[in-house]
């Protein structure tokens, strides 16, 4: 059962760690082209 | 606009309609053998495209195949043709049958582990018991059975490798299971 | 000195072949620099002018740039590959362990063809998130975004393809698993959901077609040789193409 | 326009009509924009194309020095390597199979992700959010496309570095020599049903091969329930993003939403409840 539980761990997690990967590129990209526009 | 030259005669609403209509149906006809034909030919061609894609004849190693006689095989499952015919073959008291050592789940060649009698599939995982039930692992059948026959002449196992058993499982609590009965009959179990 | 190279370069750069060649000159000016874009088949895949905004790096990462580099370097290694390799079962592994071993620079071409096709597959799939959330497939440019997933797709293809040649033990088995799958293609698959009821059997049904035989053998290394050689580059070649002609005509979606 | 006429005026006269072309085709995308915040393609945008070219060899040399393409054994088609691994692009299919049949696994979901990428622009109705990185204005779509690829990398990851001898999960520390002891089998739902409400497997109704069971009723309500829910509870509740999408492009978005989300949902079935097969009919098995 370990391995089970294991791997639903694993996956929950991995799934969510590389949605912010994601995520937080796109929320970084889109402050940083926002303070482009200001500044210019 | 009127390449006659002739003065357009005043038609009435009734009699344009009807040439307006008929020029449309004119054109609509036109359009539809045109673009029928262009369609029928393109469908044709690759239609035949296909066809040529399919070899009629396949240059594969020979699916029916002597394996000896009966009493070179002693009880349990015999891993000697494995490498080279694909199968196993196994008996058990009541006689011969020979498996096909490919997974039912994608195709892999199983390993026997005479330790935990059991064929694993080192592809996803699924195990089979040495009738050939799958009791873990993803695959959705049994493993087939081929055809076996003796021949009469030099008393050998003829195996049909393309003959195959392939009955419909029962999901259970152990796995997808055939009951050993109804799977133990000629052309794919050999008596003796 | 300077009058010396001053003569070269006059001596040269007047003369008829060298105009017949470049019909612009030097790009120091900026009338220069547009003829260039304007009188060069592969350069004028660019408009001559671009805003401002859509250089900036951290905007495309220049992904669809470098997936298209990808296609050109695995294109000119395929091809110095292919002076070498046969796709005859008998031979195909041990060219390859020639190109390995024996062959000045083999190992090089094939090192560089392989990382390149792994390189290519990641950095479409890169390109695609990158339109994906800058939201560049929205209108005008949905069709270009599915002239995209259609590369995507043949991308896959042809790495699937090439990795059967070398006909070494990964490569025969994962096409083998590979094409279980095509059988188990609901209609047209002898394993799928209402095949058999079609009458598909292991002698007529779409995995027969992909790997021409029941088997993956002679005829399916030849089959996979032909698509990843030549069938599936042509069909990339036709949509990169078009996906190309898209975006100079709808032009750049960068930052306004 | 003019601005544009008098660079074309300097050109040396051809006598070819290819430039006077420019001047009479519609404007192409790149004249409609004013001039002002512009910059020559040559030299800005080609340098950076090049740096970035020399800069993607350089990783390819890298990469193919510190790893060398492999070549296995000569191929032999009577024994199956163990573990056997697809490319790693496909490995998210690979490890699909050990929860899916595979005609599920194998050609339903990559079509069903093939189509879907390809209706997406059809069936994304916002606006807003063209040409720039936005998650604030787009916060369902992008959260629903990374969703689907964090699921489509995290399988990867997990076919690439988890899976060893047949297929079986093997932590990073463990020993990947030592085949893992057999698991217990995988029961059907309907099984389950069937036990825990202690029904009887004789079938209602037998259609040819297949005797229909109540708890095989109840595993069809149970699937076609959860697409059934899912059409329905955003239609009643957010009528607005209802109304924005239109009735295609609603149930078209929702079917494939439906379906990614039901992925890991069979997954966990699996892992969590043992389930192997939701729904079992003889000719497909979900």
């Amino acid at each position: 059962m370990s391995d089970r539980l294991g791997i639903g761990i694993f996956l929950t997690v991995g799934t969510l760690v590389i949605m912010g990967l994601f995520l937080g590129a796109t929320i970084w990209l889109e402050n940083s082209f926002k303070k482009d526009k200001q500044k210019k | 606009m009127n390449p006659g030259g002739k003065k357009e005669s005043p038609q009435n609403p009734q009699q344009q309609q009807a040439d307006v209509s008929r020029r449309r149906f004119f054109t609509l006809m036109g359009l539809g053998i045109g673009w029928g034909g262009f369609a029928a030919a393109l469908g044709g061609t690759s239609v035949g495209a296909l066809r040529y894609l399919f070899p009629n004849v396949v240059y594969e190693p020979p699916t029916v195949f002597k394996i000896g006689k009966p009493d070179d095989y002693g009880v349990g499952v015999d891993n000697k043709l494995k490498k080279e015919r694909q199968i196993w073959v196994v008996r058990n008291e009541r006689g011969i049958y020979v498996l096909v050592a490919i997974c039912r789940h994608l195709g892999c060649t199983p390993n026997w582990f005479d330790d935990q009698k059991r064929f694993r599939c080192p592809c996803h995982g699924s195990i089979y018991d040495v009738t050939g039930n799958v009791v873990g692992g993803p695959a959705p059948r049994t493993l087939w059975r081929a055809g076996v026959s003796i021949d009469p002449v030099d008393g050998q196992i003829v195996v049909n490798f393309n003959q195959r058993q392939d009955p419909d499982p029962k999901g259970t609590d152990e796995g997808l299971m055939v009951d050993e009965k109804s799977r133990e009959v000629p052309p794919f179990f050999l008596q003796v | 000195m300077n009058k010396l190279l001053d003569q070269i370069r006059e001596n040269v750069t007047q003369t008829q072949v060298w105009k017949s060649i470049f019909r612009h000159g030097f790009p120091s000016n900026d009338a220069n620099r547009a003829l260039v874009m304007f009188s060069n088949v592969i350069l004028h895949l660019h408009p001559v002018r671009v805003r401002r905004g859509a250089l900036k790096i951290k905007f495309t990462w220049c992904l669809g740039g470098l997936t298209f580099f990808f296609f050109v370097m695995l294109a000119v290694t395929g091809v110095f590959l292919m002076f070498y390799y046969v796709p005859d079962t008998r031979r195909a592994y041990n060219d390859i362990k020639d190109l390995g071993t024996v062959i000045y620079f083999g190992s090089l071409f094939r090192n560089l063809h392989r990382w390149s096709a792994h390189a290519m597959v990641f950095s479409v799939w890169m390109h695609m998130t990158r339109v994906f959330l800058t939201g560049s497939y929205k209108p005008p440019r949905e069709f270009n975004w599915v002239v995209g997933v259609i590369l995507l797709v043949v991308t896959l293809v042809m790495s699937w393809t090439g990795y059967l040649l070398p006909w070494d033990q990964l490569a025969l088995w994962a096409v083998t698993v590979g094409s279980k799958m095509a059988e188990a293609t609901p209609l047209v698959g002898n394993a799928g959901p209402f095949g058999p009821e079609l009458g598909m059997g292991v002698d007529n049904d779409v995995r027969f077609v992909l790997l021409g035989g029941t088997v993956v053998g002679q005829s399916a290394l030849l089959r996979f040789y032909v698509l990843h050689c030549l069938g599936l580059p042509l069909v990339m070649a036709l949509f990169m193409a078009v996906h190309f002609w898209r975006i100079r005509k709808d032009g750049f979606s960068g930052p306004l | 326009m003019a601005e544009k006429e008098t660079t074309l005026g300097t050109l040396p006269k051809r006598d070819g009509n290819s430039g006077g072309l420019a001047a009479l085709i519609k404007k192409s995308a790149s004249d409609k924009m004013g001039p002002e915040d512009h910059v020559l393609v040559w030299p800005n945008l080609v340098y950076i194309e090049l740096i970035s070219m020399l800069f993607a060899t350089a990783l390819l040399l890298f990469l193919s020095l510190i790893s060398p393409a492999p070549l296995e054994e000569l191929a032999s088609s009577d024994t199956t390597p163990n573990p056997t691994k697809a490319p790693w692009y496909f490995l998210g299919l690979q490890e699909l199979l050990v929860y899916f049949d595979p005609w599920l696994a194998g050609v339903v979901l990559p079509s069903l992700i093939i189509v879907g990428l390809v209706l997406l622009p059809y069936i994304d109705p916002n606006p807003k959010g063209k040409g720039y990185y936005t998650f604030s204005e787009r916060k369902f779509a992008v959260l629903g496309f990374c969703f689907g690829l964090a699921l489509w990398y995290i399988l990867i990851v997990i076919g690439v570095w988890f899976r060893g001898l047949d297929w079986s999960w093997y932590w990073p520390w463990e020993n990947w020599h030592h085949h893992k002891p057999i698991t217990g089998g995988l029961v059907d739902l309907e099984v389950i049903i069937g036990k825990t409400l202690g029904m009887s497997d004789t079938p209602l109704v037998t259609l040819g091969r297949y005797g229909v069971t109540i708890a095989n009723l109840i595993t069809w309500a149970l699937f076609l329930g959860y697409y059934a829910i899912g059409f329905s509870v955003p239609f009643l509740t957010m009528r607005k993003f209802y109304n924005t999408l239109g009735f295609v492009r609603y149930n078209l978005m929702m079917f494939m939403f439906l379906s990614m989300l039901g992925v890991p949902l069979k997954i966990f079935l699996r892992l969590l409840a043992n389930v192997k097969y939701v729904l079992v009919t003889p000719w497909f098995k979900i």
